[in-house]
């Protein structure tokens, strides 16, 4: 394993170490691990998510004006607690209360959950909107539910403006859900990653081989199946996601994200055969982006989120963002 | 061998189980990578590491306070699914643990239900759903009859860590309905659930503690 | 080789696509590949930049308004041609003359010399500056100079800056020449890159092995050395480009780039041991960027540009820019 | 055994040299690879390809306008190092050839005399720099030299065909001093230049077209 760490046991302290170096107008808590926004959240409400790290930029990318107010690191890969989370919504409370935006993973609900918990104990009012978008995992009672992927990114920017918009929690928290309602995602690995604390890659997947529906810690997906041309994944990407949601009637925020070890190039590559398979299927894409949002550490391969929009959702995405990883309108 | 759950007992089981749960760490992370995201051994010694330190430097003076400082360290040092329940299970025996020096054999078997029910009242998980619950529940089990039918502590500890083996080994043919293990569906079944795992090993770890047989 | 590709050969051609579809802010010119920017010029100088493939987002994601007019894309590492560059002045040009950005490669340069000459026969005046930035080459008569990277990225914004205040032709070069003087680069590969035609690694690097000075096409570096933590490696890069000009009495702009195949949370892990390398020397950052700026695709590795600014360098690296791949103030 | 440089020659040449780089691309990519960026081979195939494709559709009607056709082919097909020096050798030898329709042994000296120049004047290169000129110079000597001595075209192409192949073997222990290859210094030497070698098999197949001896 060659990576750019000093060890296994200090990536994340390093690395949030050079979040601050880098981004001097972000507030890093080092105690906490907590990437905090210095935008002014005077009276409104404030936008708290965080995750295992390894996936960046979310969530640390995303905090700033117009998005998250603080993020919470983990360990790679694995949920922060909530002490951590409670920090944060100390931190950023302006008296309107916290939104936690949360990926569906039971480590992220259940320790969000006692964040919650604890937050109310304090007097902080809090909602928690569960992101449950890769439609590679069946949503059945049989399950923990779908995971939650590139959608997360789309509901903390369009969370974020509405808070920004100065809506109550409750407004503010259900248009997060109608965006994590409304969101598909799909990823596809051609290698696996390797977690610093392991050492070698979490899977074997062999030259000719890739892995339909893979999830962003390396989990398992749908089907292993045989190496093929951008195009025939692009169009098992689109089909997977298509089939779960109709997306042929609204307006379509396309997000395509690398998972770590995909160069751009690539993502370009294969993001117009994605947009040669909306086409046609008559799906009309009103906004795109292209590029890594949502990582695996090293992983290659790539992930295609479509989200369900209308004029409100499509408004509230072109409102300004600024963020290290997003930013328009600033 | 101990006839009651002293403090001294369990800060010797929890330290002896930072031990075993370190040299077991490649295991349960290994199992964690079939099924998981390979990081319950990594998990699980981060935090018993540090409830260790814990331990060393604010000794906890009952046995409440001790449930709670174990508790909360898992919750606020491991995260994931497995900080947030096996913390539960230390905070629910803290609140079910009226005793402030020490505990029977019948209240310890009380306490550590009591822990057990906050698991499953957290985490939503039924036998067979192929998680830790499926080596507590048969220890609990194994625990109570042994109790019932009259024998030691040190007995009774070793049958409940018995079934809690059992259990563990068990779990490899089942689909997980729980955690992420879960998301594979049936691809999960023929491996071994990594949480189980580290319940077995804590429960072997009390029973030989409690008979001295511990290093 | 598993890339999310169709062929190589069309690798080039369906990336365009890709950037066609994901930014319809942008104009593609797929018969001569080039990617234009829709923002005005009116009367003012014009920014033509371009090379080889496989560096993305160099040169495509650093058009728009602020910094490039045009971008020419050659095949795979391999420099565009003087048709393409021609046909890029002819689009962009307004009246002001264009600025050709070179990277001091010898097909990039005589390329772009050959374009000069067509554009002048052609009645339009150009300047071109050639940016050789990497520290890992010794610059002597017996070499072609030292190579063109990172420095590339400031140039072109700063010197998009220029044209954008409505400088002349000759104020816009003499900018960017100055940026071009005052940036040294130096990257390290943790693996090689695989060029799609050719299918496998372009060089072997043994697990416990690095390439320090690696150009970005995986030209062999300065040595190969045994892999080292993070803050070993970044002490030697903030070396060999401190040793090569002084940096401690000016502000100090720090871009630390990927190499393509580097995950986002190893860039800020060895961005806070390169911020602790380059605080003891006491040099001081007056402004920085990590992440993918120009790699070589799918390249594990890191490279870190210094560039010693002033005021004026200052103000025209935070003036606006609308690029996809760099944001602010729009 | 063609005695004078006709524009059906020519054109042979460059079909056969379009065969011959195509079977070679992996050998050139091979030693681009060594001491480059790994593509002399696909470059030259392209370049190549597209010439002959340009000859199919557009034939040039003359010697000055085919090589003009070669050299604007590769100019805006190739880039790279190779593509401008190539482009600007075929350019190059049409602006030096004022015959419409055939050259002399002695005309064809010249005008590739003239082609090379233009290679010197806009790379710099010098003999010994380790690039194409290091079998561009001894190959022109050889043809000069064997014309000089009354040689036929034929025999003189072959001189200059062992010669530019010498030059390139020879240019394996040379340090480079122009191109990408000069960023390595001392560790580009122990590898043949892929543009010489790219350039012997030019002269050899214009040898053996002009013998009559290619496929
Ligand atoms: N809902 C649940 N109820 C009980 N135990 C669970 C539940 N979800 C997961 N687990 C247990 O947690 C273990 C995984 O722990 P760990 O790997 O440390 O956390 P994570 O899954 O967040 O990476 C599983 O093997 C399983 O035994
Ligand atoms: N300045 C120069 N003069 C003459 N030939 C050169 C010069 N620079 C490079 N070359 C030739 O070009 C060859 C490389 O061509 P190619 O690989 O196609 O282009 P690039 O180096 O741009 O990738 C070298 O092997 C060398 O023979
Ligand atoms: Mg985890
Ligand atoms: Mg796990
Ligand atoms: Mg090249
Ligand atoms: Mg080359």
């Amino acid at each position: 394993m060659k990576k750019l760490i000093n060890s296994a046991e200090t990536v994340l302290a390093d690395a949030l170490r050079g979040v601050a170096a880098a981004h001097p107008e972000l507030t890093v808590d080092h105690e906490n691990r907590l990437v905090i926004s210095n935008a002014p959240r005077e009276g409104r409400v404030a936008l708290i998510s965080g995750g295992g790290s390894g996936h960046e930029p979310l969530h640390s990318g995303f905090v700033g004006a117009g998005m998250l107010d603080a993020a919470c690191a983990g360990e790679v890969f694995t949920s922060p607690t909530p002490d951590q989370m409670l920090a944060a919504a100390q931190a950023v409370n302006a008296g309107a209360g916290v939104l936690f935006i949360v990926k569906n993973y039971t480590g992220d609900v259940l320790n969000f959950e006692m964040a919650a918990e604890l937050a109310s104990e304090e007097g902080i009012a809090s909602e928690s909107v569960i992101v449950a978008d890769d439609v590679a995992v069946k949503d059945s009672t049989w399950t923990a539910g779908r995971r939650g992927v590139g959608t997360t990114v789309l509901v903390e920017k369009i969370a974020g403006a509405a808070a920004a918009e100065g809506k109550s929690l409750a407004e503010v928290a259900a248009v997060a859900q109608r965006v994590a309602d409304s969101g598909r995602s799909m990823g596809v690995a051609l290698t696996s990653c390797t977690v610093p604390a392991v050492g070698h890659p979490s899977f074997d997947l062999p030259d000719d081989e890739m892995e339909m529906g893979v999830g962003i810690h390396g989990e398992p997906g749908r089907t292993r199946v045989p190496f093929a041309p951008a195009r025939d994944i692009a169009r098992e990407l689109v089909d997977a996601i298509t089939s779960d949601l109709d997306f042929s009637d609204a307006p379509v925020v396309a997000l395509l994200t690398g998972l770590g070890g995909t160069p751009l190039i690539e993502l370009y590559v294969i993001y117009a055969d994605i947009a040669d398979a909306l086409a046609e299927r008559g799906i009309t894409v009103a906004r795109s982006l292209v590029g890594d949002y949502v990582t695996s550490l090293d992983m290659a391969g790539c992930s295609l989120t479509l989200l369900r929009a209308d004029e409100e959702l499509l408004r509230l995405w072109d409102a300004p963002v600024n963020t290290s990883a997003l930013r328009w309108g600033y | 061998m101990a006839v009651a759950v002293t403090l001294d007992l369990l800060e010797r089981w929890i330290r002896e189980s930072a031990v075993r749960l370190d040299a077991a760490a490649d295991e349960l992370t290994a199992l964690d990578s079939a099924i998981g995201d390979a990081d319950h051994g990594t998990n699980m010694r981060r935090g018993f590491t540090a409830i260790v330190s814990k331990l060393d430097t604010a000794p906890p003076a009952s046995l409440p306070e001790f449930f709670k400082t174990v508790g909360m360290t898992l919750v606020s040092k491991v995260g994931g699914a497995s900080g947030s329940l096996y913390g539960t299970l230390f905070l629910d025996m803290g609140r079910a643990c009226a005793e402030p020096t020490e505990l029977t054999a019948a209240q310890w078997r009380d306490v550590l239900t009591a822990g057990v029910s906050g698991v499953v009242s957290r985490g939503h998980a039924e036998p067979g759903d192929k998680t830790m619950i499926d080596a507590f529940t048969p220890a609990l089990d194994a625990l109570g009859r042994a109790l019932d039918g009259g024998e030691s502590l040190v007995a009774a500890a070793a049958a409940a860590a018995d079934a809690a083996e059992r259990g563990s080994a068990d779990t490899e043919p089942l689909i997980a309905r729980k955690g992420r293990a879960s998301y594979l569906g049936e691809r999960s079944a023929g491996h071994v659930d990594p949480g189980s795992a580290s319940t077995a090993i804590l429960l072997r770890t009390f029973a030989d503690v409690a008979a001295g047989t511990a290093a």
